[in-house]
């Protein structure tokens, strides 16, 4: 397959990681949302690496550390939402609008 | 047809399907499991892109520690009232807008751009990586951003757990 | 470095160190104003060293620049000295008046809280006017003389919580600042011709201009001294500035600031030189200013002012000897003027220090309870209206011998009857104030001033009368030399040529105004108040011509009127705009406000959209071009 | 088009087939053999018979219980979530059968050579736990969720000592092919003892035991199942052949660990003779398994259960800074043998 119809897949793939992450009403959910964001960033990369770096695999590091980010970030994100479900009981974005203006 | 496009096809496909599923679906164990599928598939994808160990990590990171720890958090915080919206007030306009008009400009750039290898790694395209070279790369290579990323999940680790347990406010 | 140049800087740095302490250490060192004028004596030693040193012959003139910075395709600006015997003298003038006025203010201003400040203000004026004397280049010289300037606004509004003070000292303010602008301008249209700013190089090229310009010049940098020395039409500043403290006056508007503008224009002589009318005006104007505020002192009742216009009648002399092409004149009279004006300025504030009153006919028979006060003021008089051997007359009977040599009768005609008038009206301060019968005030207040203060002015009481020998012009009246005028000669000044008869008639001169004078208000022979026919005359110099009450009604009122027209203006036109503006800006934002729903996803949503949007455009614009 | 298509997707179908169904099948018998083993071994080690009526020495007997789950009425919770109540057994049996995708039976013989190797076992049994969980959940029943959680906890919680405990072996032999893992075992170390990995990580192969254990859910890890304490735990509600896929994938999976102790630890095929007729590799392949197997069910048979704040401690606390200080050790023998040698 061409890198053009990988790209596309991860475009497509980001392109429903955004709407989850921008309509979703459950914040786990949009915490999985970026999940897909940056999943579909490694298809990208790991195609890249395919097609233009195929000896030095530099899409492939670079989407390792990508992977590494995201676990982090689930890490520091489910034990967030862990706190704001003790201090509201509900994890639902509606109910979080304190910068409201 | 090639089996190649035809294992691209059913694996998008999967991947696509899933995400929207994903999107759509009112249970949030049932969201949460497409997102595994759609994540697996992807891992297929990455079989199909020759990164074996990138695809190998994907299932162990995505379906052996994030989707667990997902579903722990659900089972964990799992809302009384089944009844849930799975739309918050932002609606699906706005966020439909900006979904399609970022694939819309993303595949016009992807359709108007060409791609062709470095000029140095032309020879490696049909050569077939191994982990050992992967490896050799990351721990030569990239050896301080790889130490980074490790104190990167340490600090992590230690943050996770400290949120997690609540100290020092209204821990109930 | 030339050991002539470190002592100037030496001068000049030990009052600025005085001032740097005393601000910085605020109101809590003790012995404050000891360490100014402990800096002053040795300024002041310093100078009379380099004085003797140069009237021995043992130094010689020094014109010495350091870059300072550069402007490509001009000369350097520099900060540079010129050290001639025309600074030499000024640097002594100065250093000593100032000291005699610091030593005085001890007793003075005996008390004040803000005494550290006054101090430290006064070593700053010293440092720029010292710094102005010594500067070889005109932006030097500007920047002291707005330092002096601002030096006079601090000290007039010393006192600044009473209500008339700060009026007066924003008038000395703004009415020297009106005259800098064109002085500002004449330098900037030197250095246009010229392309540099120091006095040396000016001076050659100036020679190569043509007339008109050079008259422009040396009218515009005269203007700037006009402004200074209160010369007629700027003048009015001056009384009012005597609003300050007795020493202040004596320093700044008696001695040394006011004689800046006499300095200026025979600093930059040669340019005046080139030009028969910027001469011309200079003679005319100063003979008039001379003639004009003596004037008004005559009928002037407040002791201060009464001083202070004689002050500017003593300028105006020196400004026409200057017109009338003498340095070594007008210099000699500045000299002589600054002792005795300071000194009559240190009795005069002796005086209303003991009385607290400044009407000279509330007072009356002070000689008797201030018998030193009495002989300074005496010898400060008789050397003010140029009677013999007190060194005023010495220096005005030159201006007068300079202008009857080069033939200006009109300047010598009014010098003569001005002396005339300066005779009367000294005296009648005199008379009216220290003879006759003690008034209550006298009677209750009057005590001799302690030894601080009267020390000062005696002291300047014994330089009046020495001071003269400087300039007598022994050589062709008495077989000996003329000191002066060769001391200053390599400044460019002059050998005045005496006459008898032009001494006859000066004397003479003062000799009717003082007799006129004692007739009137000692012997009481006749009173000047039941001729109605000169009440005019008595109305329109006691309120000093109406020049204030002219500048009232054609700059002042209708400045105020077009200021209330643009006040209104600003209130009905630009503030409505302004608010409406606001108003519009704050109901939209109240509109807009609902947009701020505090939902993140919201704002991502509204991002990702105005990113696309942003895509969009600049793709259609990189495709188009 | 379409035509093509569905050729290839016959011809691409079989293949994947034809390993799939080699995959289940070789998972199916072993974990219906280790069944009918653990059976005969633990009654051996409780001095009685056990089963003895079907076939010889009741050697059909789990052919027989597969055939009576297959049978069985198949009940579902009312108020199960159906699809995923179904889904369950599935999710848990299939990273059992795909593990055994890359176990070499001798040098050549491999359904996928693959340079990830041993790594992929690891990941693809990283699913297990989201099967028990969606089966706890799905089964509507608190006992269910909470042996579910338990279960996917403790896996998650051992599996990275169990990964540590082998990355020295994949260390020492650079590799994460099991072939080249077996082939590094093969010199010499002193005479007739070869390099097995057993004697250059004992410290290792302890550590692999234990996590391995823990990670099976087996004695004395078998907290989740407890049935004293959780009535089976996520299996409660089970019954049929779906409970039979969740015994028959927990075998399988003891066999993975087992297999892959040896491959990595005992030499894999390499015993005497070997070199001399190849046909022995399985055999000895197949014999070092059942002895590992049978430690493990001997571990059953004599040991305790212990108590899950034990078993997490002894987690974090022991197994952790041990494969750790395990690994760091290898490391710098790596780095320093060379120099020394």
């Amino acid at each position: 397959m061409p890198l053009e119809s990988y790209l596309l897949l991860g475009a497509a793939v980001f392109a429903i990681g955004l709407f989850g992450a921008l309509s979703k009403k459950s914040a786990i959910l949009i915490l999985l949302s970026v999940e897909l964001m940056l999943n579909a960033v490694n298809i990208n990369l790991i195609a890249f690496s395919n097609f233009i770096t195929p000896l030095t695999m530099k899409g492939q590091i670079f989407s390792i550390f990508v992977i590494v980010v995201a676990a982090c970030e689930v890490g520091l994100g489910l034990a967030i939402v862990l706190m704001l479900y003790r201090r509201r009981q509900t994890l639902e974005v509606d109910k979080y609008n304190l910068l409201k203006g | 047809m090639s089996p190649d496009q035809l294992a691209f096809f059913i694996l998008s496909f999967m991947v696509i399907a899933s995400g929207l599923m994903f999107l759509v679906s009112k249970n949030i164990i049932h969201a949460v499991l497409y997102f595994l599928l759609a994540l697996l598939a992807t891992a297929g994808i990455f079989l199909q892109l020759k990164a074996p160990f990138l695809a190998a990590t994907q299932i162990l990171v995505y379906a052996g520690a994030i989707t667990v720890l997902i579903l722990f958090v659900v089972m964990l915080t799992i809302s009384k009232d089944p009844e849930v919206k799975v739309f918050g007030q932002t609606g699906i306009v706005g966020p439909a807008i900006a979904a399609v008009s970022f694939f819309a400009i993303m595949a016009a750039v992807v359709s108007r751009s060409t791609f062709t290898p470095l000029p140095a790694e032309t020879a490696g395209i049909d050569q077939v990586q191994t982990v050992a070279q992967l490896g050799m790369e990351l721990y030569v290579e990239y050896l301080l951003p790889f130490e980074i990323a490790a104190f990167l999940l340490l600090i992590a680790l230690v943050a996770a757990v400290y949120i997690a347990l609540g100290r020092g406010h209204d821990a109930t | 470095m030339d050991r002539l140049v470190l002592y100037t800087i030496l001068i000049q740095l030990l009052p600025f160190a005085a001032f740097t302490v005393l601000i910085l250490t605020g109101r809590k060192l003790k012995f404050g104003p000891y360490l100014s004028i402990g800096a002053m004596t040795l300024a002041l030693v310093l100078s009379i060293m380099i004085m003797i040193k140069f009237a021995a012959g043992e130094l010689a003139p020094i014109d010495v620049s350091y870059e300072w910075f550069t402007i490509p395709g001009y000369d350097p600006i520099s900060i540079g000295f010129l050290i001639d015997p025309l600074s030499i003298l000024m640097l002594v003038i100065v250093t000593a008046v100032s000291l005699a006025t610091q030593v005085y203010s001890i007793g003075y201003l005996k008390g004040e809280a803000r005494l550290n400040w006054f101090y430290a203000a006064m070593s700053l004026f010293t440092f720029s006017m010292l710094a102005f004397v010594a500067a070889n280049n005109f932006i030097q010289m500007l920047i002291a003389w707005e330092l002096v300037g601002l030096c006079s606004y601090f000290l007039i509004g010393f006192w600044f919580t009473r209500d008339y003070v700060p009026p007066a000292a924003s008038k000395a303010m703004v009415v020297t600042r009106i005259a800098d602008f064109p002085m500002i301008l004449g330098v900037m249209i030197l250095f246009y011709y010229v392309g540099s700013f120091a006095y040396a190089p000016s001076f050659e090229i100036v020679a190569t201009l043509p007339s008109g310009t050079i008259t422009l010049i040396a009218i515009l940098l005269f203007i700037g001294a006009i402004g200074k020395s209160a010369q007629f039409p700027l003048h009015t500043w001056l009384p009012d500035a005597m609003a300050g403290p007795s020493p202040v006056s004596a320093l700044i508007h008696a001695a040394t600031m006011v004689a800046a503008g006499v300095y200026l224009v025979a600093r930059v002589f040669p340019i005046f030189e080139l030009s028969t009318v910027a001469m011309a005006t200079v003679a005319i104007i100063g003979a008039f200013t001379a003639f004009f505020a003596a004037t008004i002192g005559m009928a002037t009742l407040d002791i201060k002012r009464i001083v202070a216009y004689s002050t500017m009648s003593q300028l105006g002399y020196m400004m026409a000897a200057l017109g009338v092409g003498s340095i070594t004149a007008s210099m000699f009279h500045l000299t002589t003027h600054a002792f005795f004006k300071a000194m009559l300025f240190l009795a005069a504030g002796a005086v209303i220090h003991a009385l607290h009153t400044q009407n000279i006919f509330d007072m009356g028979g002070v000689r008797r309870r201030m018998k030193l006060s009495f002989i300074a003021f005496v010898i400060g008089a008789l050397a003010l209206a140029g009677v013999p051997p007190m060194s005023g007359f010495w220096s005005k009977d030159m201006i007068l011998a300079q202008a009857w040599d080069k033939q200006e009768y009109l300047v010598f005609g009014l010098g003569l009857f001005t002396v005339f008038i300066t005779a009367f009206y000294i005296f009648r301060l005199l008379f009216v104030t220290f003879t006759g019968k003690m008034s209550e005030i006298v009677e209750k207040h009057g005590h001799e001033s302690p030894p601080v203060m009267w020390g000062p002015f005696m002291v300047l009481a014994a330089v009046t009368i020495l001071i003269g020998i400087a300039g007598i012009p022994i050589g062709s009246w008495a077989g000996l030399g003329h000191w002066m005028g060769e001391f200053l000669a390599a400044s460019g000044g002059n050998i005045v040529h005496e006459s008898n008869i032009v001494v006859i008639m000066s004397v003479s001169a003062a000799l009717i105004g003082i007799l006129l004078s004692y007739l009137i208000y000692y012997a009481k022979v006749f009173d000047l108040m039941k001729l109605k026919s000169l009440d005019f005359l008595r109305q329109g110099a006691q309120n000093s011509w109406y020049i204030d009450e002219i500048y009232d009604h054609t700059f002042v009122q209708p400045t105020f009127s077009l200021s209330k027209a643009s006040l209104t203006a600003d209130q009905r036109g630009v503030d409505w705009a302004v608010n409406g503006v606001a108003r519009l800006v704050m109901g939209s934002g109240m509109r807009i406000r609902v947009i701020q729903t505090g939902y993140m996803q919201n704002y991502a949503t509204a991002m990702f959209i105005a990113l696309a949007l942003m895509v969009l455009v600049l793709g259609f614009a990189g495709v188009s071009s | 088009m379409i035509v093509e298509m569905s050729e290839l997707l016959v011809s691409v179908g079989w293949a994947i087939l034809i390993a799939l169904i080699l995959c289940i099948a070789v998972a199916t018998v072993a974990g219906v053999a280790l069944v009918y083993v653990e059976r005969k071994v633990l009654t051996d080690l409780q001095i009685r018979y056990g089963p003895m009526k079907v076939g010889f020495h009741g050697m059909l007997q789990t052919v027989a219980d597969v055939v009576k789950l297959i049978g069985k009425e198949d009940t579902v919770p009312r108020e199960a979530d159906k699809v995923l109540f179904w889904l369950a057994p599935i999710m848990v049996f299939i990273p059992a059968v795909l593990a055994f995708l890359v176990i070499p039976i001798n040098s050549d013989l491999v359904l996928l050579d693959w340079d990830i190797g041993v790594y992929w076992i690891f990941a693809i049994t990283t699913i297990t736990p989201v099967g028990l969980i969606v089966a706890g959940w799905s089964s509507y029943n608190k006992y269910s969720i909470l042996g579910g959680l338990r279960s996917a906890a403790q896996q998650i919680s051992y599996e990275v000592p169990l990964l540590l405990s082998v990355l020295g072996v994949i260390m020492l032999s650079s590799s994460l092919n099991l072939s080249d893992i077996v082939a590094a075992q093969q010199a010499t170390l002193i005479g007739p003892i070869h390099s097995w990995f057993i004697f250059l990580q004992p410290l290792g192969f302890i550590l692999y035991l234990i996590a391995g254990l823990a990670e099976l859910n087996r004695t004395p890890f078998d907290i989740p199942e407890a049935e004293s304490e959780l009535i089976s735990g996520y299996s409660t509600e089970y019954s049929g052949m779906k409970f039979g896929f969740f015994m028959l994938s927990e075998y399988a999976a003891i066999v993975v660990i087992a297999l892959v102790g040896v491959l990595m630890f005992l030499g894999g095929w390499d015993g005497p003779f070997v070199n001399e007729v190849p046909l022995l590799a399985p055999v000895w392949l197949l014999l070092k398994t059942s002895a590992l197997l049978y430690l493990i069910i001997w571990i059953r048979g004599t040991f305790p259960r212990v108590r899950i704040d034990q078993l997490m401690n002894l987690g974090w606390k022991v197994m952790l800074p041990l494969v750790l200080a395990n690994l760091m050790i290898t490391g710098l023998v790596l780095v320093i043998a060379p120099k020394v040698f």
